[in-house]
């Protein structure tokens, strides 16, 4: 019992426009956590072999396909796969839809990327988990960072998809704004549909209005889209614009994100994460693998399991034969704190099961080679840019980020 | 009289649509130059000969030989190329296309260089069509489509000219025409098929006469 | 026994199987009630395209059956699934029976594609509306049915209340196709010049139609709510109707039985290509879907039913 | 004034966009009265093989100038592969089957072509957009273009014009409109419909990589890319009018320009508008802007 | 004098440079059977189309029983007793011909809420293979009406028509494409079927034979005008009607 592989559900995209951006290197994160994990190679205090023990399988699905669709694997894994816990899911609306049905077949499940606060803000669960944290940091922080680092700053432009991912962010930078820089006038939202693609409207009715500021939270190849058309038509020369997701494209677009640039990684990961073992190991053996470097989602994978391996290790109670129940690692994971490749990471949101980290923004700055490089680098504590305990994120923004007191 | 060999030759053939049975072991010919009417009563099969000659439908057994060469095989547009002409019960004009362009059709396909020449020879033949060949066939009544049907099996079938009822739903004076016109087409060697329910009109000038009857030929 | 009712025997029997499969396999009783949910669509496109009608735009009916249930039950505080489906199945009825008038003008692609404006604008509303969670949509819990729960621990209740409904479903519609409107539809399809001149009205057996299949569409939609457990705009989108339009094709539109026999085969299938082909479901999926059409000329129901017809040779006039 | 200027632009670069990629659409449809469910993903392949091509393209440093050639290279290489393949080896074995089978087909032939692209390119996004730079850029009031993106609306005049050319005055295009409207009669007549239905499904196909070969350097190529623009396509062409080429031209000017200035100046109503003038039209012109015509009936 | 169960007055109708109807005036009788005989295009279907509103006149005005009856639809004029067959039949394609009688009956019931009844199938089907034999098509009950010859097609139509027991019926050249031994028979039934209900019937006809044999009266339309109605006999021996239509005059000189 004590050596029998430890099964872990890994639901991530494999298909479809969220694939190549997040499904993958998700995936080559597990993959590669997993083959360390099993080695006993990871740092400490990682470095026992799998799961107490137990060796880690991987079973991975296709996130595509629908919530619907969603549910309905979620339960194949449970049921027909006999998966030990779920670690997955990117989308919200997955994340929402499958966390009631993770509560009632009492499977741990752990949300790796997904951004809605809602999850435990409208709900309590116990078999739910979030190691990594939510979506208004991106965009509280965004705001701030904008109000306190640009004097000249007036006006603001969005662009973000029509869907809750971007209504959100804009949501939220917008509520930010309204009491961190009450007087900066919003010139135009634009809300194009997921995977549009071509953005010349969109890009000239910003560009008309002339903002200082274009808040994005787009991502993906819409986001190396608005990019690549942005980037000849001027959008970067005469506003500043400000990506909170823009990590995942660095990389690939270094040529067209001109210096000024605001680029957030959703946490302090990738280009942000700070120096210590964990990142050390992680960029070595994500580079060895794929001969590229990790961007945010897959450190959110790795966190995540980083998490769920530590709490199942606690639930052990130091007894490397004893098997937990789910409870117990449940109960070991809520309000669990550690460190991960991007630094410390604290449960201590909704009831110790949704965690909350710092926040990092920084400004582009290419070396003569054209090598991207940071300025202006701010890291915002995690109760700058999240809302306290009990309250909800859109309270939160909406009382100026300020709690009950 | 040695018997020379038939342009059309119809050899036993079986044809099938779906899973019924239509044409059992039909033969017929049809010599150089000659008019020869194919009468049966409804749904015994006549329309059915024509498609299978025309290569519309497949045959499951026997052979259809053309001027010596077995074209059993041969798709549809190919036997056109060999100047066989049909003209289909149904009419069917291209709606949007002018009478004349429609008339043209053929001569397009099978890249006539005497297009304008054929052109007057169907004019000649149907001058009704001379005078509505600029309006869109979709504008026609249902006897002005026959003619114009009729003109454009003639446009490519120099040879063998095909008419399935030609005289169906035309009116009695021109009916006549068509059936003098067609007879006067014999001299200048074209040989003529026709089907109908009865072929009085065509009467005294066919060579010839098969009846069908359920999906059987017998000469007479 | 009057023709009319030979579709009583199977379908009963196919209910019960389907209850006996679920209850020795509890695994897969989730998987079979998202097809059955989703047949009830295809049950009414089915009707439709016996009058020769492919709607697009089922998704609308079927989203708003899904949000009938999560909304009266969120906001209202009502929970009782009989409820529920009834007033699903009435505010469907009376939708789609405005909308109709208007859409039942239309014929072939040209009704497809404004039923698939239609639910695209219901998904733009939905989308664009965050009070409603957006794209996210929400979760619905704790339906029951006359106290009895139907979710959870206690989703066999849920899979029975579903197969009763369906039943329901196919009966309605089989005897639906006895009545004089129901027949009417096959002549829609072939030829409307001549049900205009036989005195009858192309435009009203559509619009019958599509009310019914509306319904079926909302039936369905509500009880997925419930069983999932979770709506969102996703239930509108094309896609979804496309996936109903996929399903009726391959069932055929000769019976009450096979849209849900099709639907759970799917269903099935989909699974099976998710857990053992992740990286290429689509594929085999489509794959399938091309063996099927060659295999099958006449969908699932053509399995059933007497010699192919020789329909195309309808063209002559 | 400048918003104005801005909106046109925009509704001008739009609807060529969607004019290349649907009449490639109707075509197909007037022909084999096939709704081809895969030409979004059709299209996606012209993008993939032209941001491959491009890419070696620029990586061998070879001059700018030659790239019009090479994206016009993709589109029929792209399309040439997938239009024989699909219509020899696929669509001909369904022939005659009734439309919404076809329909079926497609769709099915949609989803394995979508995993092919994958197993072909990958899932990362794949990016060409020297074109963009090297061209230089145009000003149209304040607002600066790529000079690159005026090449899609010479490329849809060009498309235009020759497919107006050739099936109105042209005799292999009234051949070609005799096939649209009854393919036997037309074999009788000595028209080879069989090679027809492939020069259609060919154009139909290079159309369709012909828009996603010029649309590529202006995007980033990712999985799934074809899956809305498809639905698009079918907005435009039931505005027009199924099968009509002049109403394609009519209907993607109406999707371009409705989008365009509802970006401008309803941004929120932008996810609408298209559905919204699409229920629009068809309620006012049940069959279209420009219905084809039948032969009288009765 | 018993008044006319329909009157056309004054009808014309252009369509382009062609004039299809140029005052057209015809009575028709109760209980009459007209025939009407023209050149292609003359107007003869034109006539009918309007009668029966599947097209508009553009000037004219038609009285059913004394009502008015121009701008109503296809459906109301059936509804008020005015059927018809066409020169191409319009048939339910992929139904059996049974089915196609069966159709007709569910379309006669549909009229109204009626319309949710349940129709009985058997008793239904006893009817219309009834109907068949009146028709001599009882062979042909199971095939399907789109694989059936044309002539089997053209008598299908009207019995189809006929299902709805009109008290007028007009018939679109019903005997084009039946075989001529059987032309004679079939107009026997049609007639033997209009004479029973005492419907009154105009039909189409390019057969001098059957005009003369089964008309009552007989109307000659020429380029859109009536030439002559009368008598069948005054009609065929009318000069026009010899020249333009029958074609006979110019063979005697
Ligand atoms: N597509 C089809 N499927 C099945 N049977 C068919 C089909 N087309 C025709 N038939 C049958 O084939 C037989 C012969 O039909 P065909 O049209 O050749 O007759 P015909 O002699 O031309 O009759 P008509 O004088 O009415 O035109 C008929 O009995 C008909 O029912
Ligand atoms: N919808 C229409 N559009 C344009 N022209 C038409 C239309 N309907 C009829 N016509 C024209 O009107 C004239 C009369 O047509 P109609 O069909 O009434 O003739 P008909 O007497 O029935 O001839 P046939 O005996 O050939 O059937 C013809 O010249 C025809 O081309
Ligand atoms: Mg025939
Ligand atoms: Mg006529």
């Amino acid at each position: 019992q004590a050596d029998k592989p430890f099964k872990i559900g890994v639901p991530t995209f494999l298909s479809g426009a969220a694939a190549g951006p997040f499904g993958i290197p998700a995936k080559n994160a597990a993959e590669i956590f997993a083959a360390a994990a099993n080695a006993g190679e990871l740092p400490a205090p990682y470095d026992k072999k799998g799961f107490g023990g137990r060796p880690i399988e991987l079973v991975v699905i296709d996130e595509a396909g629908g919530t619907t669709k969603q549910v309905s694997e979620f339960r194949n894994l449970v049921e027909q796969q006999g998966v030990d816990m779920v670690v997955g899911y990117t989308s919200s609306g997955d994340c929402l839809a499958v966390a009631p049905v993770a509560e009632e077949m009492k499977t741990l499940t752990l949300f790796f990327d997904c951004g809605t606060p809602r999850i435990f803000e409208a709900a309590d669960y116990q078999y739910v988990f979030r190691p990594v944290a939510t979506a208004t940091m991106d965009n509280v922080g965004a705001a701030l960072y904008v109000s306190e680092k640009l004097p000249e700053f007036k006006s603001y432009a969005g662009i973000n998809q029509n869907y809750a991912w971007g209504q959100d962010a804009w949501a939220d930078f917008e509520g930010t704004l309204k009491s961190a820089k009450p007087d900066a006038k919003l010139t135009t939202s634009q809300m194009p549909k997921l995977g549009a693609g071509q953005y010349n409207a969109e890009i000239s009715a910003i560009l008309g209005s002339k903002p200082d500021v274009v808040h994005s939270s787009f991502w993906g190849g819409d986001l190396e889209g608005l990019i690549l058309q942005g980037a000849p038509r001027g959008l970067f020369k005469n506003s500043v614009v400000v990506l909170t997701s823009g990590e995942t494209a660095l990389h690939r677009q270094a040529k067209q994100i001109p210096d000024g640039t605001i680029i957030g990684a959703r946490g302090p990961n990738g280009i942000f994460a700070p120096e210590n073992t964990y990142n050390t190991w992680f960029r070595k053996a994500y580079n060895d693998k794929t001969k590229e470097w990790p961007s945010y989602p897959s450190y959110h994978m790795v966190q995540s399991l980083m998490a769920a391996k530590l709490a199942y290790e606690k639930a052990q109670g130091g007894d490397a034969a004893k098997v937990p129940t789910k409870e117990d690692v449940a109960k070991a994971l809520t309000g669990l704190s550690f460190e991960g490749p991007s630094g410390k990471v604290e449960m201590s949101l909704g009831k110790g099961h949704q965690a909350v980290q710092e926040m990092v923004y920084g400004r582009v700055k290419k070396d003569a080679d054209g090598n991207i490089g940071f300025v202006d680098v701010v890291r915002y504590a995690p109760e700058r840019v999240n809302p306290p305990e009990g309250v909800s994120s859109a309270d939160w923004i909406k009382a100026g980020l300020k709690a009950a007191n | 009289m040695a018997e020379v060999k038939p342009l059309l030759e119809v050899d036993g053939i079986d044809v099938a649509i779906g899973q019924v049975q239509i044409l059992r072991k039909v033969s017929l010919a049809v010599p150089k130059g000659a008019m020869v009417g194919i009468i049966g009563r409804n749904g015994a099969g006549k329309t059915t000969i024509m498609r299978a000659i025309m290569g519309l439908l497949p045959l499951q057994a026997g052979a259809v030989r053309f001027d010596g060469a077995d074209v059993s095989r041969e798709p549809a547009h190919k036997r056109a190329g060999r100047a066989i002409g049909f003209a289909p019960e149904d009419r069917r004009l291209i709606p949007e296309l002018t009478v004349e362009e429609n008339l043209l059709l053929p001569s397009w396909a099978n890249h006539h260089r005497d297009a304008q020449e054929r052109l007057e020879g169907t004019y000649r033949l149907i001058p009704e069509a001379r005078e509505f060949r600029n309006r869109r066939a979709l504008q026609l009544s249902g006897g002005q489509q026959k003619l114009v049907a009729i003109g454009r099996a003639h446009m490519v079938g120099t040879r063998l000219l095909m008419l399935d009822e030609p005289f169906e739903g035309v009116a009695p004076a021109l009916s006549k025409r068509i059936a003098e016109v067609v007879a006067s087409l014999r001299p200048l060697g074209l040989s003529v098929l026709l089907s109908g329910a009865d072929l009085q009109h065509a009467g005294a000038s066919l060579d010839r006469v098969y009846r069908i009857d359920r999906g059987q030929v017998d000469a007479s | 026994m009057n023709r009319t009712f030979t579709f009583l025997p199977p379908l009963l029997g196919g209910a019960a199987l389907i209850a006996l499969i679920a209850w020795f396999l509890p695994s897969w009783n989730f998987v079979l009630a998202i097809g059955l949910a989703k047949g009830l669509p295809v049950l009414g496109l089915v009707l439709l395209m016996r009058g020769g009608l492919v709607s697009f735009g089922q998704g609308l009916y079927y989203a708003l059956g899904g949000y009938t249930v999560g909304l009266a039950s969120q906001y209202f505080g009502l929970k009782d699934a009989a409820a529920l489906l009834v007033i699903s199945a009435i505010g469907s009825a009376l939708v789609a029976f405005v909308v109709g008038l208007l859409l039942s003008r239309y014929r072939d692609i040209f009704f497809a594609m404004l039923t698939l404006a239609l639910s695209m604008l219901l998904y733009g509303i939905l989308v664009k509306s965050t009070e409603l969670g957006g794209t996210d949509g929400f979760n619905v819990h704790g339906i029951t049915l006359f106290g009895i729960p139907l979710t959870g621990a206690d989703r066999m209740n849920g899979l029975l209340l579903l197969i009763a409904v369906c039943v329901l479903g196919a009966i309605n519609l089989g005897l639906f196709g006895a009545t004089a409107f129901g027949r009417l539809l096959a002549g829609v399809r072939d030829n409307e010049i001549r049900v205009e001149y036989l005195g009858a009205s192309a435009d009203r057996a559509v619009l019958i139609a599509y009310v019914l299949a509306a319904v079926m569409a909302a039936l369905g939609g509500a009880m997925s709510g419930i069983i999932v457990g979770h709506i969102d705009p996703e239930m509108a989108f094309w896609a979804t109707s496309g996936e109903f339009v996929v399903i009726a094709i391959l069932a055929g539109t000769g019976g009450v039985l096979a849209p849900f026999v099709a639907a759970v085969v799917l269903e099935v299938v989909r699974s099976f290509a998710y857990q053992y082909a992740p990286n290429t479901w689509q594929l085999v999926l489509g794959l399938i879907i091309l063996a099927l059409i060659l295999f099958l000329p006449q969908g699932l129901s053509g399995l059933v039913r007497r010699g192919p017809r020789a329909v195309n040779a309808g063209e002559k006039s | 004034m400048n918003g104005l200027l801005g909106a046109v632009v925009d509704g001008i670069l739009y609807s060529a966009w969607l004019f290349i990629i649907a009449v490639g659409l109707t075509l197909i449809y007037g022909v084999m009265k096939i709704l081809n469910m895969a030409h979004g993903t059709f299209y996606a392949v012209g993008a993939y093989v032209a941001v491959t091509l491009l890419g070696w393209w620029f990586a061998q440093g070879l001059p700018p100038w030659g790239i019009v050639p090479v994206m016009i290279l993709s589109a029929l290489v792209a399309g040439l592969v997938l239009g024989v393949v699909v219509e020899r080896g696929i669509l001909a074995r369904f022939a005659g089957r009734d439309p919404i089978v076809l329909l079926l087909v497609t769709y099915a032939l949609f989803l394995i072509l979508e995993d092919v692209i994958k197993l072909i390119w990958g899932v990362d996004p794949w990016i060409a957009s020297d074109p963009l730079w090297v061209f230089g850029q145009v000003e149209f009031g304040e607002l600066i273009y790529p000079t690159y993106n005026l090449f899609i609306v010479v490329v849809a005049a060009v498309v235009g014009g020759l497919l107006t050319w050739f099936l109105q005055f042209t005799a292999k295009g009234k051949i070609l409109r005799a096939v649209i409207h009854d393919p036997e009669v037309s074999r009788s007549m000595g028209i080879n419909v069989g090679r027809w239905n492939l020069i259609a499904f060919i154009t139909g196909s290079v159309l369709a990589a012909l828009g996603g070969a010029f649309t590529a350097p202006t995007i980033s190529v990712v999985p799934g890319m074809g899956v809305e623009v498809v639905v698009m396509m079918f907005a435009v062409v039931v505005i027009g009018g199924l099968g009509s080429i002049p109403g394609t031209v009519v209907g993607a000017l109406i999707v371009g320009f409705v989008r365009s200035f509802a970006v401008h100046y309803w941004p929120e109503l932008e996810v609408f508008s298209v559905y919204a003038v699409m229920a629009l039209v068809l309620a006012i012109r049940p069959q279209g802007l420009f219905a084809g015509v039948e032969l009288r009936k009765i | 004098m018993t008044a006319p169960i329909i009157a056309a007055k004054g009808l014309r109708k252009r369509f382009g440079a062609v004039v299809a109807a140029n005052d057209v005036n015809v009575d028709i009788m109760p209980g009459t059977i007209s025939g009407l005989i023209g050149t292609n295009g003359a107007g003869k279907t034109t006539f009918i189309n309007m009668i029966t509103g599947y097209l508009q006149p553009d000037e004219g005005s038609i009285l059913l029983e004394g009502g008015e009856i121009v701008g109503l639809t296809p459906r109301d004029v059936t509804r008020r007793g005015v059927a018809r067959s066409f020169q191409i039949p319009q048939l339910f394609n992929s139904l059996t011909a049974v089915e196609n009688l069966t159709l007709a009956e569910a379309a006669l019931r549909s009229r109204g809420f009626a319309g949710f009844a349940m129709l009985p199938d058997s008793a239904l089907e006893k009817s219309a293979r009834a109907t068949l034999e009146r028709f001599g098509l009882e062979r042909f009950g199971d095939s399907l009406a789109g694989t059936m010859p044309e002539g089997i097609r053209k008598l299908l139509d009207i019995a189809v028509a006929m299902v709805a027991r009109p008290r007028v019926l007009f018939l679109d050249e019903p005997t084009s494409g039946v075989s001529s031994e059987e032309k004679f028979p079939i107009m026997d039934r049609v007639i033997a079927a209009t004479r029973a209900d005492n419907m009154s019937m105009l039909f189409v006809e390019h057969d001098m034979e059957i005009v003369r044999r089964y008309s009552d009266r007989v109307l000659a339309f020429f380029e859109g005008r009536v030439l002559i109605d009368d008598k069948p006999d005054v009609v065929m021996n009318d000069t026009q009607v010899r020249t333009l239509i029958i074609g006979e005059e110019k063979a005697h000189g």
